[in-house]
């Protein structure tokens, strides 16, 4: 049976989606929701376990092998973000059942539930298939509940927010499909691993050339990296507190595991970075990402819109780590990828946390709020420590190896960038922290005692392993390293 | 003779997509991408993929016309079509035709039985599954059998959409408030 | 034969128009017309692919020994099921909109948001 | 056009027929071009055609809101089911060859219910959508 484990952890949410509609009742739904998202972490942490000991996983669906069927394959790295989106989505639906409920009309809750758990499914599916076509089918599965989602949002710029989400992702999932026709074009085949064997006798078609041209655009798309991150801070920002927990902490993170796979083991790290020299644009993108976006969150008046432009920063560094072609780069990549989800997911549950309370997510709005939210107000300041990278905190750990990674290259004028980016991420902290704590709170505020329920408990589970993986960084590591091997 | 019917109907495609671009009436825009559909599903038929143009056309031109219509009936008549960004959308869209034209410089020709994409994957197909699956639609072998997952898939993407429909659109008395409040 | 490459020229083309459709129309209905021209450019390129000189559709007879390729035909008809279901939500959220700016122009929609800051 | 006598009796001719043909493309879906998929969106054209030209109200007497609701969930149960119950007789997830007692019995019983399953999602999506863009006004 842990044969078939690969497949169902996919399969079991996809499942429990139409049950979930069928059932329809708000309580119910959460509860089946959150026990099958329990169950699929439970599977991915034992696939994980057995990928780490036994080595990668391959699954032919429908018994026909592949190229000419579907195949799965769960390596190290895949395991590894496996493990990320489904803790995250066990835990955000553990923990927002109050806040759902009071966000989203009654008599949609159940639908919501449906649409979040096919979210869940498009994203696994995406990281856990090995065949070209195959991604493009869970991308859309994934697009287009995270559009619904978004589009919950009270404020009715959620709405344009999540259209703009909709053109600007079916624009990439459109070229993604464009890269893969090119390839099939020219190699007559979908499986990623066919591809790879034969991309390098290829190498020099022009047709493969705009194939990984298309690629490239269309997952920046996806993953918002600047120029190309318009879409972002509207979709976070208006989006239901759930919803932008669950996608800031997954969405991105499996756009940039699908540019880890098209760069490093579709077309091989030969051709992207040495034939095609794909760092000389990734790096300024990168550079540009970290401190305009880091520059943009100091000017935001909403604190959810400040941390959808905080993330696309730190998604610049991700790709920062990617561009500087060692491998100690690519461990910080995949290192900052996973610490980054932890942090930004228990940011943005604080922030749902003083939506209980407060009217809305404005700074003056939170006027000495963690005053009267003592320890949602000590959580955030936790987390904006972890954003900064203080040591002792994971965001530190991930920072040290870019840090090292960049002096190992003899950049020297990029650490200063991101020791800059970071005296920028105190200052935008800071801003919150100053009105959360050195400001009175209004009467509205002080008078409110509507509870929070399991939220605040919950993300402090999530803050206290972000300090865990910052003073005993043993399990992160060794998984980054373990993952970082398979793309080399 | 083919050819000649292609590029016919290709030109006509042509030519009712860039009488989209300057078309001011908003019915004459849908009912032109109906046309637009009908006729990329004859293409399709000359090019062999009859399952497709069968689907194109009850889709592309039958449902998609259908919503496109009972959209336009919710939002009203009266809309400007106005072009603004035109130096904008003119420079990303020459880019991303010139990389493909690049692309075309060393692309098979259309219907050459050795390209790769004829050659490897697609022959088993051909020639097995006829003795594999049985059937004589190999597409349908292809779509349940070989590649049934990526079908699955499909139905997934088509039951999200439902999803989602119903989400932005199912109304409550709490839903309609804010009708008042605006 | 003309060139083998005329299918992918005016594909290229016909792609490039419903490309500028959604970048430069104003109107979101519009904009959701464009785009699928855009992804309707791309399935004939991936059926043209699929073409064999000489062969008929994919469907197994004694009668024919050439068939045209039959994956791209299975991958178009899936795609195509996924720009209708992308037009459903997309159209919802038109809707919806339409409903709370009582406009679709995306200039005066930008312009109520920066007045609601 | 509600009220055209020429349109009311042409569709009442052309919706049976419609129907009709749904069915056909359904289940020869393996000998000639169509499937589950096509034959949905017809089936679906053809009830749409009925809330067409004789008001919502009626049409959802013949097939409601809640039955569309309930159908769409099953077919995509219903094809997954397939694929789980291949994976309890020992074989992998959709795998028809073990449905049956030999190969190609099993491969043409996999597809037949699988195709079922995306005639009836896609049947019922679609209706559901239209229902729910004529409901809001």
């Amino acid at each position: 049976m842990t044969h078939h484990l690969a497949i169902l952890q996919v399969v079991l949410p996809l499942i429990a989606a139409p049950i979930c509609s069928l059932i329809n009742h708000s309580k119910a739904c959460w509860l089946f929701a959150t026990t099958v998202a329990w169950l699929v972490f439970a599977m991915s942490l034992s696939l994980f376990l057995e990928v780490q000991t036994g080595g990668s996983i391959r699954y032919e669906i429908g018994g026909w092998q592949p190229p000419w069927g579907i195949e799965y394959h769960i390596d190290a790295l895949a395991a590894f973000v496996l493990l990320l989106v489904s803790a995250m989505a066990a835990i955000t639906l553990s923990a927002f059942q109050r806040s759902i409920a009071i966000e989203i009309p009654k008599h949609k809750q159940g639908l919501f539930y449906t649409a979040f758990l096919l979210c869940l499914t498009g994203l696994l599916g995406i990281v856990a298939t090995a065949d070209a076509f195959n991604i493009f089918v869970f991308l859309e599965i994934s697009s287009l509940s995270a559009y619904a989602l978004i589009a919950l949002g009270r404020d009715r710029r959620a709405l344009t927010a999540s259209f703009e989400y909709l053109i600007m992702g079916t624009i990439g999932a459109t070229f993604i499909l464009i890269g893969i026709g090119l390839l099939y074009m020219q190699t007559g085949t979908l499986n990623i691993a066919d591809l790879q064997a034969r991309i390098p006798e290829i190498s020099h078609l022009h047709s493969v050339h705009a194939a990984f041209a298309f690629f490239t655009i269309g997952i920046f798309l996806k993953l918002a990296l600047f120029p190309l991150h318009h879409w972002l801070p509207g979709a976070y920002a208006y989006a239901p507190s759930a919803v932008s927990t669950f996608l800031a902490a997954t969405a991105t993170k499996v756009a940039l595991y699908l540019l880890y796979r098209v760069f490093y083991t579709v077309f091989g790290f030969e051709f992207s970075f040495e034939v095609l020299q794909l760092h000389y644009i990734l790096m300024p993108l990168s550079i540009l990402a970290i401190v305009i976006s880091s520059l943009n969150a100091i000017f935001q008046q909403d604190v959810k819109k400040m941390l959808a432009y905080s993330s696309l920063g730190q998604i610049g560094y991700m790709t920062l780590g990617i561009s500087l072609l060692s491998d100690v780069g690519l461990i910080a990549s995949i290192l900052h990828l996973f610490n980054h989800a932890f942090i930004k997911g228990a940011l943005f549950m604080t922030m749902a946390c003083f939506l209980f309370r407060t009217p809305s997510m404005r700074l003056d709005d939170l006027n000495g709020a963690g005053r009267t939210m003592p320890w949602v107000g000590m959580a955030f300041v936790l987390g904006g420590l972890g954003l900064i990278g203080i040591p002792l905190t994971s965001g530190f750990i991930s920072k040290w190896f870019l840090v090292s990674a960049v002096i190992e290259q003899g950049h020297w004028w990029l650490v200063a960038i991101i020791v800059f980016s970071s005296l920028l991420a105190l200052i935008y902290v800071w801003r919150v922290v100053e009105h959360l704590f050195f400001r009175e709170p209004s009467a509205a505020l002080v008078a409110n005692k509507q509870p929070i329920g399991a939220l605040l408990p919950f993300t402090w589970i999530v803050l206290l392993s972000t300090l865990y993986f910052g003073i005993n960084s043993d399990f992160p590591v060794q998984a980054a390293k373990a993952a970082a091997k398979v793309l080399q | 003779m083919e050819d000649f019917i292609i590029i016919f109907l290709l030109s006509l495609l042509t030519i009712t997509a860039v009488a989209i671009i300057f078309m001011r009436n908003m019915l004459s825009v849908i009912m032109l991408g109906s046309i637009y559909s009908l006729l990329s599903a004859v293409i399709f038929v000359v090019l062999d993929a009859v399952d497709v143009a069968f689907t194109e056309a009850a889709v592309g031109a039958g449902i998609s016309s259908v919503l496109f219509l009972s959209a336009f009936a919710v939002t009203g008549k009266r809309q400007v079509l106005k072009q603004k960004n035109k130096l904008i959308a003119l420079i990303t869209v020459s880019l991303t035709a010139a990389a493909l034209l690049y692309a075309t410089s060393d692309m098979p020709y259309v219907g050459d039985p050795n390209s790769p994409a004829q050659t490897h994957v697609a022959s088993r197909y051909i020639e097995q599954s006829g003795s594999e699956i049985g059937i004589p639609n190999i597409v349908t072998s292809v779509l349940a059998s070989y590649r049934g997952f990526d079908t699955l898939g499909e139905v997934a993407v088509v039951f999200t959409a439902m999803i989602a429909v119903l989400l932005l659109l199912l109304r409550r008395e709490e839903d309609q408030e804010i009708d008042r409040e605006k | 034969m003309l060139s083998g490459l005329y299918n992918y020229w005016i594909a290229i083309l016909l792609m490039a128009i419903g490309f500028y459709i959604v970048i430069a129309h104003n109107n979101l209905f519009t904009k959701m017309i464009g785009l699928n021209i855009f992804q309707t450019s791309v399935f004939i390129l991936f059926i043209s692919m699929g073409k064999v000189d000489g062969g008929t559709a994919p469907i197994l007879s004694d009668a024919y020994t050439v068939y045209s390729n039959p994956l791209p035909h299975v991958l178009i008809l899936t795609a195509i099921v996924v720009s209708v279901a992308t037009t459903a939500v997309g159209l919802a959220l038109i809707v919806n909109i339409n409903r709370r700016y009582k406009t679709l122009d995306e200039h005066e929609i930008e312009q109520q948001e920066l007045d609601q800051e | 056009m509600k009220n055209n006598p020429i349109i009311k009796q042409t569709s009442f001719l052309l919706i049976p027929v419609i129907l009709l043909f749904g069915l056909y493309v359904q289940f020869h879906g393996d000998y000639g071009p169509g499937g589950g998929f096509q034959a949905g969106v017809l089936f679906a054209s053809g009830l749409i055609l009925y809330a067409l030209i004789e008001g919502q109200a009626k049409a959802e007497q013949v097939f409601s809101m809640r039955l569309a609701r309930i159908l769409a969930a099953s077919g995509l149960l219903l094809y997954a089911g397939v694929g789980v119950a291949s994976m309890f007789l020992g074989a992998n997830f959709l795998d028809y060859n073990v449905l049956a007692h030999d190969p190609l019995h099993g491969q043409h019983w996999g597809i037949f219910w699988v195709e079922l399953g995306v005639g009836l999602t896609v049947t019922s999506v679609m209706l559901s959508i239209f229902y729910a863009f004529t409901h809001f006004k």
